[in-house]
């Protein structure tokens, strides 16, 4: 059941991670990064999954001993996941601005003058 | 006692720095005969140095050109006290065949005091033995002098 | 108030600091300063405090935010543990922040948008300390992704001047990548044990592992590698480090990287438990001396100081990673030691490149020279830290190098493995080449002439010469006395480092970890051949007939010293007559024999450096392909 | 520790195996190397005690500072290069006699050997010279260059004499030897005695490896700037290191012949320490000429290391 997710998941990252290895457009390889991050993210969700469990939403009388639900922690890693990978687009995308204001281009290889 | 020591290994362990002033090789060879085995300076403890820091002897050869003058001027300065001028053969000394030469400042005695003059065109190598051993035992009455 | 408290307050002023930077420090130079000299003093103060309950009387203090204990053995809550090992950690990262804050007040003065620098620090000073902190897997994650965004935005800080934008740019492409493989080796992680405390991860995994796990142990030990730099995921720092303010590459290489290093050693030894499987240690040990090898080749071969000093960080966290693998007491203690130095020496080392920096306005080694007249203080420091880092005696990169020689020819000698007596050599000689390229920046940089355009250089102010008299003193006192540092420092983050069953039981409670059957990991003992004190007696002896001999040969009627300046010939270097000329053998004309013969080495790693992010992301995708066969062919 | 032990101790570091004994050693030993270079020459040669004179003649000249250099480092240059080579005479046992005993350590020899060289660099560099450049430079790669063989020889002895038990001490080398028979007498570790029987002149700095003060070439490199005081601890430092080169031959090599006389001990040392000066300094010296950095530099890198690492591969399989 959960296997579609797994899979999909983990070609989503090797997706994403081929963008960043062969596309020479910066805004690419920031894609790519954001790519590899909902990957990711869709494999966290995914673990957490319990097959016919409820919602994990209850208050305190409710919650019994043996009540069946989704484990809600990796959601909660999720969002915060989700949440970080959006502070480090914005910041890539920042990146990239300030880059083509210095180089005129966004085309990785020509953004080399660090190198040797 | 240390002091006698110093002056005396003053004598015994003469550094040479040779300057050629336009020499024409002739004496530079012979200065060179005199380190090869069969007249062997290195008994006396002469040894060639490769920067006038180091060295106690300085050996000039050649007529001193207008344009070697400066340098020799400005290398005689660099080396440290005691020190000992030699000039080596007859040009230093009188300007020797290019006498009168407009390009020609010898003798060397008009700006530089000479300890030792070994003459000849070329002097044997006998006679510069002589003339360097004769420079070591003045390098050790200088010693003596400057620590009076 | 009770000192357990003090870790997580720590972490806390570091953060409300940056918070609180944000919202007074805009108008004010001195609110700014004073907050961050405050905050990088109170979270010093509160560690420091802890060194007496943790490192002298051995507690482990285990805090539960919120007070989520564990229900039924399962920890849900997050929790800070605070071990040995975390508190060596922690000692380092605040020292380097206090001493970072202070020399940052006249560093930076000159730049625009100050408060953004302070918020900047402060948070990333929050959290590699919370990350050295912390019990918990998921927290780490999220203390590295700070880490790795703050120090991307101090990357690119002085924007306008050469490649810091691109290097930020490489950096943060290339640390994501890294900080995604955590994640999701942490996820696979937990859908496995369904748990993210690291201590009840280390009970449920040792000696336990699926093909899942598996997984789960290649990416996570390929993203901390690449938190922590070791070759093939070096590019970005050696970018970063060269364009960062100089107060921010003496972070980056004194606590940045040592956040990887000790999550690599919290994973391979506590979370995982598989420091005693053999494939593992062959693993860190070739990629340490990889890692030390072409760090150190590339530095040789670079222009700039600062570049330089960065692959020299590189090339010494080859060092620990390597003496770290060999999973030997000895070997632990030396690679904790060489962090530790690492952090005091690479750091003063950075600081004087800052210095150099500010004074004349280049780092570049060809544009330098005899900068030793004109910034003494610096001159001093530089050369402490130069010998500290190539391993001369009596300064303390001797000591910790030495213990990683013995550590790896003890290893290689008891197990009969060729390959550690090769990882020996290659540390030896590394060592020299060390050596040489701090010799290439003493003569290029601060001996030789100064050029013309240098002629009124200054010394640098003396809030700034402060860290740096700092750090060179520690680096004399911990080679000196490297007893105590070894008693009171090293000999406890070692036992706690191999102590896997006291970790979790202080956590889990006690108990815990015999009923799953987890045991210490069993290292060779530790068999310490220092040098004898008596030795120092000898040196100072000699020094004291040295110094007679000295002044015996310089007074009156013996030769003189003389000085002189002035355009007397007598005092002009000698020229082979010529009028003295300004002639200085610059950084790009030394070694040539050496550079001749290895041309077609240097060629190879300048292409393999090729600047281009992609490749360098391909770099660290083929890395972690390689650690993935390695770890299933290897480890099941 | 009470007033005897602290003489007697003084007595060690001033007197017998340290500063005293290493001058004298290392001079009689730099006067033998000029003197049999001389007869080998068909020369007469100086006399044994011209090294003593140069000495004290250098004592006596006038110290220039140049105005380039950095006064202090220029001063304290060679005085640190002393130090250390009298630190490294402590560590070196004459055979069972050692003043630190079992502390010998073989790696701590190893870092206290570079410390001269580094001295020597440093103050090259600080005397602003761009000769000194070129020979610090030089002087570097020659670093590199027998370092590595150097190494490897150690590593070897270290593995025959340990076995599988880690062994870096000197005097646990010295009296395995006493025990099984010098080192140069088993013939797996052959090449690693030839190695550093050419690592030697290199470390020492005679002809054919000097580039790194090759004064036809470079005016001295380095020394360029020196004169007086410091050049003269500068050629002392040369001449102790010979000493501490050839010593440490004799231990890893020769080890383990006591006669249960000091004396003696020191007279068999200093025999086979003249015995290695001739046959790595003056023979080599007397038939090759000077070689140039690169040329050096492979030198070491392929015959010498790899003479070195033949051995330790040798030891490695047990034989």
């Amino acid at each position: 059941m959960m296997l579609v997710n797994y899979i999909a998941s983990v070609i989503l990252v090797v997706l994403g991670l081929y963008t960043i290895i062969t596309k020479k457009n910066l805004i690419k390889i920031v894609l790519g990064m954001g790519i590899v991050d909902y990957g990711i993210n869709l494999f966290i969700v995914s673990t957490g999954y319990n097959d016919g469990g409820t919602a994990p939403i209850y208050n305190m009388t409710e919650l019994v001993s043996g009540a069946y639900f989704v484990d809600p922690v990796p959601q909660a890693l999720t969002l915060t996941s989700i949440v970080i990978g959006a502070c480090v687009d914005a910041m890539a995308l920042s990146l990239v601005i300030k880059l083509y204001r210095q180089y005129k281009t966004v085309d990785a290889s020509e953004i080399r003058r660090l190198r040797g | 006692m240390l002091k006698n020591a110093i002056a005396k290994s003053m004598s015994r362990s003469p550094w040479i720095y040779h300057v050629n002033t336009g020499s024409c090789n002739g004496c530079d060879i012979e200065l060179v005969a005199v380190l090869t085995p069969r007249y062997d300076a290195e008994r006396f403890g002469f040894k060639l140095s490769g920067t006038p820091r180091h060295a106690d002897i300085v050996v000039i050869s050649g007529p001193v050109t207008t344009q070697s003058k400066d340098r020799l001027v400005r290398t005689l300065a660099q080396v440290p006290e005691p020190k000992v001028v030699v000039t080596l053969g007859s040009c230093p000394q009188s300007g020797n065949v290019f006498k009168g030469s407009y390009s020609v400042e010898a003798p060397v005695e008009k700006f530089v005091h000479v300890d030792v003059a070994i003459a000849g065109c070329t002097p044997k190598p006998e006679a510069v033995i002589a003339g360097l051993y004769k420079a070591a035992e003045i390098l050790q009455k200088k010693r003596e002098a400057m620590t009076k | 108030m009770s000192y357990v408290h003090f870790p997580v307050i720590a972490v806390m002023t570091l953060f409300m600091g940056a918070f609180l930077t944000v919202v007074l420090g805009k108008h004010s130079r001195a609110v700014r300063s004073f907050l961050a000299i405050a905050a990088s003093g109170i979270a010093f103060v509160l560690i420091a405090m802890l060194v007496k309950p943790v490192l002298i009387d051995g507690e482990i203090i285990s805090y539960w935010m919120g007070n989520w204990n564990p229900v039924n053995g399962y920890a849900i809550g997050i929790g800070y543990e605070v071990d040995q090992l975390g508190m060596f950690f922690a000692l380092l990262v605040v020292s380097t922040i206090l001493l970072s804050a202070v020399y940052s007040l006249r560093y930076i003065e000159r730049d625009s948008s100050q408060e953004f620098y302070y918020v900047l620090f402060l948070m990333l000073s929050g959290s590699v300390l919370g990350l050295v902190l912390t019990g918990d897997v998921f927290n780490m994650f999220i203390m590295i992704e700070i880490m790795t965004f703050t120090a991307v935005g101090l990357t690119a800080f002085r924007n306008t001047g050469f490649g810091s934008v691109e290097a930020a740019f490489k950096y943060l492409v290339i640390g994501s990548i890294g900080s995604s493989f955590t994640l999701f080796g942490i996820a696979i992680l937990y859908g496995q044990c369904h748990t993210l405390n690291m201590a009840q991860l280390s009970a449920m995994l040792s000696g336990n592992h699926s093909p899942a796990t598996l997984m789960a142990f290649a990416l996570m030990f390929t993203g901390l590698a690449v938190k922590s730099y070791i070759v093939p995921f070096h590019t970005p720092a050696a970018d970063a480090y060269t364009t960062a303010p100089s107060s921010i590459s003496m972070v980056f290489s004194g606590m940045v990287n040592k956040a990887g290093v000790y999550g690599i050693i919290r994973l391979v030894y506590i979370i995982f438990r598989t420091m005693d499987i053999p494939a593992v240690q062959t693993l860190m040990v070739i990629f340490g001396a990889v890692t030390m090898f072409i760090g150190v080749t590339m530095a040789l071969a670079q222009h700039d100081f600062k570049r330089l000093l960065a692959f020299h960080s590189i090339s010494q966290i080859g060092y620990v990673i390597t003496a770290v693998g060999l999973c030997t007491s000895l070997g632990l203690t030396g690679g904790l030691f060489h962090a530790m130095n690492h952090t005091l020496f690479k750091g003063l080392l950075f600081l004087c490149a800052g210095a150099v920096l500010r004074a004349t306005g280049t780092t570049n080694l060809d544009q330098l020279g005899g900068l030793s007249k004109k910034m003494p203080a610096t001159t001093v420091c530089f050369l402490i830290g130069a010998f500290s880092i190539s391993g001369l005696p009596p300064f303390n990169g001797f000591a910790s190098k030495w213990l990683v020689y013995q550590a790896a020819y003890d290893k290689a000698v008891t197990t009969g493995n060729f390959l550690y007596v090769f990882v020996t050599i290659v540390a030896l000689i590394v060592s020299v080449m060390t050596l040489a390229s701090f010799i290439k920046v003493t003569q290029a940089a601060f001996f030789g002439q100064l050029p013309e355009r240098l002629k009124d250089v200054e010394e640098v102010p003396f809030l700034m010469q402060l860290p740096m008299w700092i750090m060179s003193a520690l680096c004399v006192l911990s080679g000196v006395f490297y007893n105590f540092v070894d008693k009171y420092l090293l000999v406890p983050a070692v036992s706690a480092a191999l102590g896997v069953s006291r970790y979790i039981d202080s956590m889990m409670g006690s108990g815990y970890a015999a009923e799953k059957c987890v045991t210490d990991i069993q290292a060779s003992g530790v068999h310490f051949s220092y040098w004898n004190p008596m030795v120092w007696l000898a040196l100072f002896v000699i020094v004291l007939c040295a110094a007679c001999l000295c002044i015996l040969t310089s007074k009156g009627s013996r030769g003189e010293i003389l000085e002189g300046d002035g355009e007397d010939g007598k005092y002009a270097t000698f020229f082979s007559g010529e009028k003295a000329l300004p002639s200085h053998v610059g950084g790009s004309d030394l070694f040539w024999g050496f550079k001749t013969d290895w041309k077609g080495y240097f060629n190879i790693m300048e292409g393999l450096h090729s600047g281009v992010v992609n490749d360098y992301a391909l770099y660290v995708v083929a890395a972690a392909a390689i650690v993935v066969v390695f770890t299933f062919m290897f480890m099941r | 520790m009470d007033i005897t032990g602290a003489l007697y101790i003084l007595f060690k570091i001033l007197i017998f195996p340290g500063l005293l004994f290493a001058v004298v050693i290392g001079l009689f030993l730099a006067g033998l190397d000029r003197k049999l270079l001389a007869r080998m020459q068909k020369r007469v040669g100086p006399p044994l005690r011209q090294p003593l004179f140069d000495f004290l003649k250098l004592l006596g000249k006038e110290t220039i500072v140049p105005h380039a250099a950095n006064k202090t480092v220029y001063l304290a240059a060679p005085v640190v290069g002393f130090t250390a080579l009298i630190v490294l005479a402590l560590f070196i046992p004459v055979f069972g006699y050692s003043t630190f005993s079992g502390n010998g350590d073989l790696i701590v020899i190893l870092y206290l050997l570079t410390i001269p060289a580094v001295a020597l660099i440093v103050g090259g560099s600080s005397s602003g010279s761009p000769y000194a450049g070129i020979g610090i430079s030089r002087e570097m790669v020659t670093m590199m260059s027998y370092e590595l063989p150097l190494v490897v020889v150690l590593l070897t002895v270290a593995r025959k004499v340990g076995g599988s038990a880690l062994c870096f001490s000197l005097g646990d080398i010295v009296s395995w030897q006493a025990e099984n028979g010098c080192l140069a007498f088993h013939p797996a570790m052959i090449p690693a005695l030839l190695a550093m029987l050419l690592v030697i002149p290199a470390e020492v700095g005679t002809q054919p490896f000097d580039v790194a003060e090759a004064e036809t070439e470079i005016c001295e490199g380095p020394l360029i700037e020196y004169s007086g005081a410091p050049l003269a601890v500068f050629k002392l430092n040369t001449a102790v290191k010979m000493f501490i080169m050839t010593a440490l031959f004799a231990n890893l090599f020769f080890g383990g012949i006591e006669t249960g006389y000091v004396a003696l001990d020191a007279v068999i040392m200093v025999a086979i320490c003249a015995l290695v000066t001739f046959f790595s300094m003056t023979l080599i010296h007397a038939v090759t000429a000077r070689l140039k950095i690169e040329h050096l530099f492979k030198f070491y890198w392929t015959v010498v290391a790899g003479l070195a690492a033949l051995s330790l591969i040798l030891v490695w399989v047990g034989l």
